[in-house]
């Protein structure tokens, strides 16, 4: 939990350094998701813990050498800040200067992950979609229980009709995140935002719904098939904006070739491509939550039976 | 006018600040956890109006504003809500104002509803 | 003089305290979450490179003239999505684990691994 | 007035942290983690103010939700684990994490 706040302090330390876009990242994905993840997998291993420090003078002395080493190591690094930097020589320059005649997209951090390194990007989505594959795969469970269904939502009614303000609450706060997603994802060209971010932030949304309403009456409403078909339909989009450049004329994923006129191939490109970033994190988000919540519920309610 | 503006949005800033830093004194030295809680859930959505109004009166600008007016209706809802059902989740497990604190038996009066 | 490298020394600071808990801590979920610190150093070891001294955030305005370096931004905005997703992959390893073995504690692991042999 | 708003929220930060490091009970972490995700919607405003960029005022709202969110599901956790310790552990939210 108190992790939590690391996320949210990390995010304040990215705004503070400028990097908005990565701010809105760790804003969405360090307090929400992965706080959520880690309860739940406590939840389901118990917290239960030994009070096993085993060697820890040794840990703490190899630490110490190679913190020790790392920091003699930065004696010869350019001064934070430092404008003249070797990092800031090379590529950003160009991107900085020529992206606004290259692409026409005022949010330099959208350019370069879409369009200059578009390729990139690419492989990010499709470890996303893997990781996702993953972990259906390692927490899929082994058969449908219909029959504790009914019994599911009975314990689940009564452990939330304790909390009828935030229920009604959030029922009015919901669609707005949802709304505030969308925003997101297709302002994206201009302010801060972009696929990753909005599909994290529409996983939350259905996250706080699952939570609140419980989880048979989330998985009624958001089709699980459907959303594991989603999260490979986004890596497709992407891709296949990808070869229909190529159809066109142009390189693997250089979207100038799709529009006769560039700049708006460019726009075009970026949109559809974080469309299929925007699927794909959000629905590997959730499939992630579900498959998690599930496996905690089946241990919850029929201990001794899923060892 | 104008200076009257910043001088409005200067003190919204900083009553806001004053209050802050109230809530953070008692948030550490309150005795128990629904004094906290009190101290936490009364002033929090106040701040956070004051400052985000000081702000809308230096910036009288369109979107800008439109966007603070956002956070703070959703501030209005949030922060009653989240404090609302963390005292109702502490009473709910048993966590008795007057119990297990070591330092004379302060928080005994019943707990603050926010 | 030496000043002006703080930031490295945060980011060292930050990382030797998520190596530690990597290997000084027996419970797999404190290790991941070791884990976690140490990636969060490597973001922001990469954000303080790309920041340029009074220049503003790389999305481009009138007035501005100077940017920070958007390079770093866009490689730790995915990184931090990757973070995520091999984050719960960890986890769910977790979950397996325990109901494998019924521990999450390394040494526990090791003596009914041992015991099997 | 902006700097010194933006101090004495960051002040108020410090302290909330310093609550959620000692705080006997779960609850209380919870309580101080709440507070320190508002006043880090009112950091990032007035950072943005600071710098001149209200792009940021986004990056504020998207806090003020997921807090939010992170918060009842803290809460939903707490919960869940209490109903499975309550058997044997009444006095569960007394342990530390």
């Amino acid at each position: 939990m108190l992790l939590g706040v690391y996320g949210l302090l990390s995010a304040s330390f990215f705004v503070a350094m400028d990097a908005v876009d990565v701010a809105f990242t760790e804003a969405s994905v360090g307090a929400g998701i992965s706080t959520i993840l880690m309860l739940t997998t406590i939840a389901i291993t118990g917290r239960s813990e030994l009070a096993s420090h085993y060697r820890p003078t040794l840990a703490l002395i190899l630490v110490l050498i190679i913190g020790g080493l790392l920091i003699y190591g930065t004696m010869d690094m350019p001064y934070f800040g430092f404008a003249e930097a070797p990092a800031n020589l090379h590529v950003s320059p160009r991107y900085i200067h020529d992206s606004m005649q290259e692409i026409g997209v005022p949010n330099l951090v959208t350019a370069v992950l879409a369009s200059y390194r578009g390729f990139d990007t690419f492989g990010e989505v499709v470890v996303i979609f893997t990781a996702g594959v993953g972990v259906v795969v390692l927490l899929g469970l082994p058969g449908r229980r219909d029959e504790n269904d009914a019994e599911i939502e009975l314990i689940n009614t009564s452990m939330h009709e304790q909390h009828l303000v935030v229920r009604i609450v959030s029922k009015v706060l919901i669609p707005f995140i949802l709304l505030f997603a969308f925003y997101v994802q297709f302002h994206g060209d201009f302010g801060p935002g972009g696929g990753f971010q909005a599909g994290v932030i529409f996983a939350s949304a259905i996250i706080l719904y699952a939570l609140l309403f419980g989880l048979s009456t989330a998985r009624r409403i958001i089709n699980q098939p459907l959303v594991q078909l989603l999260s490979g339909v986004g890596v497709l989009v992407y891709g296949s904006v990808g070869l229909v450049s190529m159809l066109n004329g142009g390189n693997f994923l250089d979207y100038s070739v799709l529009s006769s006129d560039p700049i708006a191939g460019q726009h075009l490109g970026i949109l559809l491509i974080e469309l299929g970033v925007g699927c794909t994190v959000a629905s590997v988000m959730v499939i992630i939550f579900f498959k998690f919540a599930d496996r905690k519920e089946a241990l919850h309610y029929k201990p001794r039976e899923t060892k | 006018m104008d200076t009257f503006i910043s001088l409005v949005s200067g003190l919204c800033l900083l009553s806001g600040c004053v209050l802050a830093i109230s809530s953070g004194i008692g948030l550490l030295r309150f005795p128990d956890f629904y004094t906290r809680m009190h101290a936490v859930g009364v002033s929090d959505t106040l701040v956070t109006a004051l400052i985000l109004i000081g702000l809308m009166l230096q910036l009288p600008d369109g979107i800008v504003v439109t966007k603070l007016v956002i956070i703070l209706l959703m501030t209005l809802f949030i922060n009653p809500t989240a404090s609302h059902a963390l005292a109702k989740a502490a009473i709910q497990s048993g966590l008795v104002p007057i119990l297990n604190k070591e330092d004379e038996g302060k928080g005994e009066d019943t707990p603050s509803k926010t | 003089m030496l000043i002006g490298l703080y930031n490295y020394w945060v980011v060292v600071a930050l990382m030797m305290t998520g190596f530690y808990i990597v290997i000084a801590q027996g419970n797999l979920i404190k290790k991941i979450a070791g884990l976690i610190i140490f990636q969060t150093s490597v973001f922001i070891f990469y954000i303080s490179v790309g920041k340029v001294d009074g220049a503003t955030a790389p999305i481009v305005g009138d007035g501005f003239s100077q940017y920070s370096n958007p390079l770093p931004h866009v490689l730790i905005l995915t990184a931090i999505v990757v973070g995520i997703a091999t984050t719960a992959l960890g986890l769910a390893l977790i979950v397996r684990i325990r109901e494998a073995y019924g521990s999450i504690e390394e040494d526990e692991i090791q003596k009914k691994d041992d015991q099997a042999c | 007035m902006l700097i010194i708003a933006t101090i004495a929220i960051l002040v108020v930060m410090f302290m909330a942290i310093l609550r959620g490091n000692i705080g006997p009970t779960f609850y209380d972490r919870i309580l101080a983690v709440n507070m320190f995700g508002t006043k880090t919607v009112l950091l990032i405003c007035l950072l943005g103010f600071v710098m001149g960029r209200p792009e940021f005022l986004d990056i504020a709202m998207v806090y003020a939700l997921i807090s939010f969110i992170s918060v009842i599901a803290v809460l939903h956790y707490v919960d869940s684990f209490n109903a499975k310790h309550d058997a044997h552990d009444v006095q569960h939210g007394e342990e530390d994490r």
